[in-house]
């Protein structure tokens, strides 16, 4: 389904991709992982589009997107969320999902003004497509609430279900689970699985949290220094010497989630 | 529009229906019908800085093409008021789309100067080339619409106050639909808009043309109405006195535009008695209302109400 | 105690109202006259001798019993020069205050504006403005008269005694607003007639710090005089930049340039500078049996008596507008239309400020070019030039 | 023609120089709060008003009017900084610039109530008959203004790249939270920015009043041509705010001379804005540095 062949991209004289190659088959959950600095977050942004790669191509369902602008690229079915959430703090929680709706429907600038019949049929249809999506999300409760005033764990939820109203083939997560306790983060899982599941979306994942990561993916790509250093199953890659490797003097907490697990 | 607006909007029709049979006098008509003019720009500057997150010292600019154009065509070209004063809205819109596309990638105080030159651009050329020079030009003929010419300055208001209340309605709807739930997106994260696949760059343009739309409509309106203008009207100060009637009024709320525009276009009246201190006493204001009331009157006034009846629900 | 001193005030009040009533019976109801001036904004430079002049003149009105026994009342309003402040300030004098007639505006742009409001109001407008499409054409100017003289006269002035000079190639400078646009138009205009060529048209903004650039292109085009046409800092600079640059060829200015206050700020670059003044700021040097000298030495000494400064040329648009008005509400009443009539028929050989007006029918300004006195700056002190 | 051309050079060099002193006047303050104070124009207007108090009305020493110009001119950025800024803490920033233009109304209303609407001028620094290079003029009092633009220039990047305070502020406007944390008294920082900015503009103000006189309401216009010099060379850039100052200058001579001088103030925003359109940060900050600002 997505298919990265050969990215280069660099920052200045800082070299933080040199020559990645990744597959993700549909209906995986791919997992990103990696040291800090390995560069899953730059490779993130160069599939949605917010960083144009150096050298290298991305497919995206066979075709090429690699130099398209992210705007076109989310209105190809790859939606994503951020590291640093960006939700529409001034808007509700309902809104936010709303505006995850543009895509889908097309009342125009004119005729929104004018409100036209249509427009309030559409519209009508939006708030209704939205609730569910609230719903299934379980943030039905918070729906008139300012995002900006949700508690992170919520915030990273909705940042989900604004990228499901788009209704994407993809999706991509940056660290979902940062700054979550251990009972949200096992709410997360839950929820990727299901968006899996039920809904058929192939999700790319980039996090930290081994526990998570190991429990809910398909395949694994590690990352090291702008290189895949490893690739495979869950299993395969935490026996993978070089893994091991990379993180050995990197960071204790993330020695100690991928020792929890084995 | 919301339940809410329905509601400010019929104590609205209602004032503005009421006011000719109150006041009585031409004279608070004629403060009224500049008012309303200014509403009209100060409206479309609204959507542009509060919905849209984007600023603009040239509203002047485009306030200024409206009424020359207007003016020229019906005087020079003997074309119909309503013609020409649509005409003039197009050349507004063309102008506007022109300047926005590279304007509108300039971020804050870049976006700013670079409208800024716009209107003085513009004014330059109203100066330089434009019918009558500096002195300017009269005898603009005034507006008519299917025989029936309107001369009073009661049937100016009716007139202008009407469009600033389709100009409201056709806003209210805009910035409560699929389009204004965009517009706010962008203006709190254009990484996450652009990721959302909204078209950040096209939506900002039309919001542009929009205000220019407004301002030029305003523009026209002035030159039927007053049937003499030169270019000192369009100047910067203008621009900025707009501006200074969003903030007033408070950006993030439509209504605010056209309590702002009132407000500034009504102060000057009041404060002619203070003569020769009326530009201190008018600054002062301006300092301390910008200080003590920092969202603008509106939103304030809407904060109060909402606490208002938080208590009386408690109460019960 | 409190309620007694209570009602003691409750009586104070009483009586003094009552007496005031009197008072007011006594003193017969007062003409009210609006005038409109341009007393903050661009063209301050007009509007505050003007507003000056009228307070002035009205104190001195009602100190010698008024008109026919009413006290006259001028409301002053500030147009802020701006067309619009213009228009409501009009609408307010016309419908709250009810004035038989408005004096002003003070800049062409605003009279502008005001002629079809006064039109409908059918009251007498007198504009302290030069424009020439103020009172032209008559036929749709009924309402409207103004004092200054027309910039045409002025240029008239200039290039008749340039004529004489042997002058026919002129470099012109204006400033690039409502005053010097009506000046270039008008320089524009009067040179076929006078067989003089513009062989360089130059501008400058109203704020401009530097016109060297301006001046030295005039010198390279051959001109053989330099006439800038401008009011307020623009002409000090100009003549200064003039005298910087050697230029080797005469400077004239327009009768904006008539105040003491400009030779001051120029210093010695302002010695030789020649313009197109009207008699008041020259009245001393006048002769004693020309019919101005007399009202022009009376105006000029009260007004520096009370405000330190000079009236200029300017003050003596309002002074010239707010006489008039007297002398039609004395002799024709507090009408509108019979005052009107009074302006357009009974103002003749009537020594203002500005000159000896001759108002008509067909000419509501009633001036012409012998309005001006060619005078030249000379150690520092105006010299009438033959 | 070369005689020609340099005497537009020199009227641009005068009046770009005045542009350059009131767009660091800018980026001053700019590069402490983010803000663009609209009222800096009337700080060149108090310098000049104020120097003519001295000097001319109460007849004191040229050297002894200059300073009391100086501290009153900063006793008024103070004043206005405390008053109208600081209770303001963490207010949007549009709202504060809107604050900075009611100030400049109301700091205009008090020129106008004490000095009234004419014109004032005083004698320039130096007597003497004016300079002639290649035939063409360049008065004394232009040379000084040059000067003096020259001399803030390089003191304030003493300031700025030398000094622990002048390095302190620089670090306010990049992260003022980060600031606050090394020990950093922000506060302080944005008071010292309206007093130094005052400054600039005063002196500049006292240097153009020999060349161009100096009214109560010129305030404006010098804000308008400074800010577009500032922007054109990039906020927050000194160097860039100068350079900026006198392109425009010498743009306005030059289109005044070559093509023709109703179109001066045109020409030069026209470039403005292709220069905006092609490098939207301006001429002396990059892309990336603009983007680590929110304005």
């Amino acid at each position: 389904m997505l298919n990265i062949k050969g990215i280069w991209k660099s920052f200045g004289g800082l070299m933080a991709l040199r020559h990645i190659s990744v597959d993700v088959k549909e209906g995986d959950i791919k997992a990103l992982i990696g040291p800090n600095g390995a560069g899953k977050t730059t490779l993130l942004n160069i599939i949605s589009g917010i960083y144009q790669p150096d050298k290298g191509e991305v497919f995206f369902l066979g075709r090429n997107i690699s130099n398209l602008p992210s705007t076109k690229i989310a209105r190809k079915g790859i939606s994503r969320t951020f590291q640093h959430v960006e939700l529409f703090g001034n808007m509700t929680v309902l809104e936010n999902i709303m505006v995850g709706r543009y895509v889908k429907t097309k009342a125009g600038f004119f005729s929104s003004g004018l409100k036209m019949p249509y427009v309030m049929k559409e519209e009508k249809e939006i708030q209704r497509k939205s609730e569910e999506i609230l719903e299934y999300i379980n943030l039905a409760q918070r729906n008139d609430e300012l995002a900006s005033n949700l508690p992170i764990g919520e915030q990273r939820i909705l940042e989900i279900g604004r990228a499901l109203a788009t209704e994407p083939r993809l999706l991509l997560l940056d660290e979902p689970a940062a700054g979550l306790n251990i009972r949200e983060t096992r709410n997360l899982g839950e929820i990727i699985r299901k968006i899996r599941k039920e809904l058929r979306i192939t999700i790319v994942l980039v996090e930290h949290d081994m526990e998570l990561v190991m429990r809910i993916s398909d395949s694994i790509t590690v990352l090291n220094f702008g290189e895949v250093i490893a690739e495979g199953t869950p299993l395969e890659v935490q026996k993978n010497r070089e893994v091991i490797v990379a993180y050995l003097g990197e960071e204790e907490e993330i020695q100690r989630g991928y020792n929890a697990h084995t | 529009m919301k339940k809410g607006d329905s509601l400010v909007f019929f104590i609205f029709i209602f004032l503005i229906g009421l006011l000719p049979v109150l006041s009585g006098s031409t004279y608070i008509m004629t403060v009224g019908v500049f008012a309303g003019i200014n509403a009209l720009v100060a409206i479309g500057l609204c959507i542009l800085m509060g919905y849209a997150g984007q600023i603009s010292l040239g509203q002047a600019g485009f306030y200024g093409i409206g009424a020359y154009v207007s003016a020229v065509l019906s005087l020079h070209f003997g074309l119909p008021v309503v013609v020409s004063l649509i005409l003039a809205m197009v050349v507004a819109a063309m102008v506007a789309v022109i300047l926005a596309v590279p304007a509108l990638r300039l971020k804050g105080h870049y976006l700013a100067v670079a409208t800024l030159g716009f209107g003085e651009i513009i004014y330059i050329i109203l100066n330089e080339w434009g019918p009558g020079g500096p002195s300017g030009f009269g005898d603009i003929p005034h507006f008519s619409l299917l025989g029936y010419t309107i001369t009073s300055t009661t049937g100016y208001f009716y007139l202008i106050w009407g469009l600033v209340a389709v100009v409201m309605i056709f806003s209210l709807n805009l910035i409560h639909s699929r389009t204004g739930r965009a517009l706010r997106a962008i203006h709190d994260s254009e990484l996450a808009s652009n990721a959302m696949g909204l078209d950040v760059v096209e939506l900002k343009i039309k919001v542009f043309i929009l205000s220019a739309v407004y301002a030029s409509l305003a523009g026209g309106l002035y030159a039927h109405y007053i049937t003499f203008i030169s270019p000192s009207s369009f100047s910067l100060f203008y621009s900025i006195l707009v501006l200074m009637m969003v903030i007033v009024g408070g950006i993030t709320n439509l209504w605010g535009a056209i309590i702002g525009a009132v407000v500034i276009t009504v102060l000057p009246e009041l404060l002619r008695r203070f003569e020769e201190f009326d530009v201190l006493v008018y600054g002062l204001i301006l300092t301390l209302s910008l200080m003590f009331f920092r969202k603008g009157l509106v939103p304030i006034l809407v904060e109060k109400i909402k606490k208002l009846r938080g208590l009386a629900v408690v109460k019960h | 105690m409190k309620k007694v001193r209570k009602n003691f005030l409750v009586v104070c009040v009483v009586v003094l109202s009552i007496f005031l009533m009197f008072v007011n019976a006594y003193a017969k109801e007062p003409y009210k006259i609006g005038a409109l001036f341009a007393v903050t904004g661009a063209a301050s430079f007009l509007g505050e001798p003007e507003k000056n002049t009228a307070i002035m003149l009205q104190e001195q009105i009602n100190k010698d019993g008024g008109i026919n026994g009413h006290p006259l009342e001028i409301i002053i309003e500030d147009t802020k020069s701006d067309e619009t402040q213009a228009v409501l300030s009009a609408k307010k004098l016309l419908e709250k205050d009810n004035v038989l007639v408005i004096i002003g505006p003070s800049t062409t742009g605003e009279s502008m504006a005001l002629v079809p409001i006064m039109n409908n109001a059918k009251t007498p407008l007198i504009s302290c403005a030069a424009g020439a499409p103020i009172t032209q054409p008559v036929k749709e100017r009924y309402w409207i008269f103004k004092t200054p003289q027309y910039d045409l006269s002025a240029v008239e002035a200039i290039y008749t005694y340039m004529k004489n000079k042997g002058i026919d190639k002129v470099g012109i400078i204006t400033i690039s607003t409502g005053f010097g646009d009506a000046g270039k138009k008008a320089l524009h205009e009067m040179a076929p007639k006078y067989g003089i060529t513009i062989v360089s048209d130059e501008r400058y903004g109203p704020k401009d710090s530097d016109m060297t650039t301006q001046l030295t292109k005039i010198k390279a085009s051959g001109a053989q005089a330099v006439i800038n046409w401008s009011v307020g800092p623009g002409q000090v600079i100009v003549t200064k930049n003039w005298q910087a640059l050697k230029m080797g060829i005469p400077l004239y200015q327009s009768h904006g340039w008539g105040s003491k206050k400009n030779i001051e700020l120029a210093g010695k670059a302002a010695e030789g500078v020649i313009a197109p003044l009207g008699r008041l700021v020259v009245w001393d040097k006048i002769p004693d049996k020309h019919p101005q000298k007399a009202l022009l030495k009376k105006y000029t000494q009260d007004y520096e008596a009370r405000y330190k400064s000079e009236p200029g040329t300017f003050g003596g648009h309002a002074y010239d507008s707010i006489m008039m008005v007297a002398e039609a509400l004395k002799k024709a009443g507090p009408d509108k239309k019979m005052i009107r009539d009074y302006l357009e028929t009974k103002i003749q050989k009537w020594p203002g400020t500005g000159g000896i007006f001759n108002m008509s029918p067909g000419d509501h300004c009633g001036l012409d070019k012998d309005a001006f006195e060619m005078v030249v700056v000379n150690n520092g002190d105006w010299e009438i030039l033959k | 023609m070369l005689t020609v051309f340099l005497q537009f050079l020199f009227s641009g060099l005068t009046v770009g120089s005045v542009y350059a002193l009131v767009g660091i006047g800018f980026n001053i303050i700019y590069n402490a709060t983010s803000i663009i104070n609209l009222a800096q124009g009337e700080f060149v207007v108090i310098g000049g008003l104020l120097m003519w108090f001295f000097t001319e009305s109460l007849k004191l020493p040229f050297l002894l009017s200059a300073v009391l110009t100086i501290l009153s001119a900063g006793l008024i950025g103070l004043l206005m900084e405390r008053l109208t800024i600081k209770p303001l803490k963490n207010a949007d920033l549009l709202l504060m610039i809107m604050i900075t233009i009611a100030v400049s109304i109301v700091l205009r209303g008090i020129l106008m109530f004490n000095f009234g609407k004419d014109p004032y001028v005083y004698p320039p620094f130096t007597e003497g008959e004016p300079l002639s290079i290649y035939g063409a003029i360049i008065q004394q009092q232009t040379l000084w203004v040059i000067g003096i633009t020259g001399l803030c220039i390089i003191l304030l990047f003493l300031f700025f790249n030398k000094t622990i305070v002048g390095k302190a502020m620089l670090a306010c406007a990049v992260n003022p939270t980060a600031a606050k944390l090394v020990g950093i008294n922000v506060s302080r920082m944005v008071m010292l920015s309206f007093i130094l900015s005052a400054v600039v503009g005063a002196i500049g103000g006292m240097a153009i009043t020999p060349i161009s006189l100096m009214e109560y309401d010129k305030g404006p216009m010098l804000a308008v041509k400074g800010f577009c010099a500032a922007i054109m060379g990039g906020l927050g850039s000194n160097r860039g705010a100068v350079i900026g100052g006198f392109i425009i200058g010498i743009l306005e001579s030059m289109t005044a001379g070559y093509i023709h001088s109703g179109l001066k103030d045109a020409v030069a925003l026209v470039i403005l804005l292709l220069i905006l359109f092609f490098k939207p940060a301006g001429i002396f900050v990059s892309k990336t540095m603009l983007q680590l600002r929110k304005f």
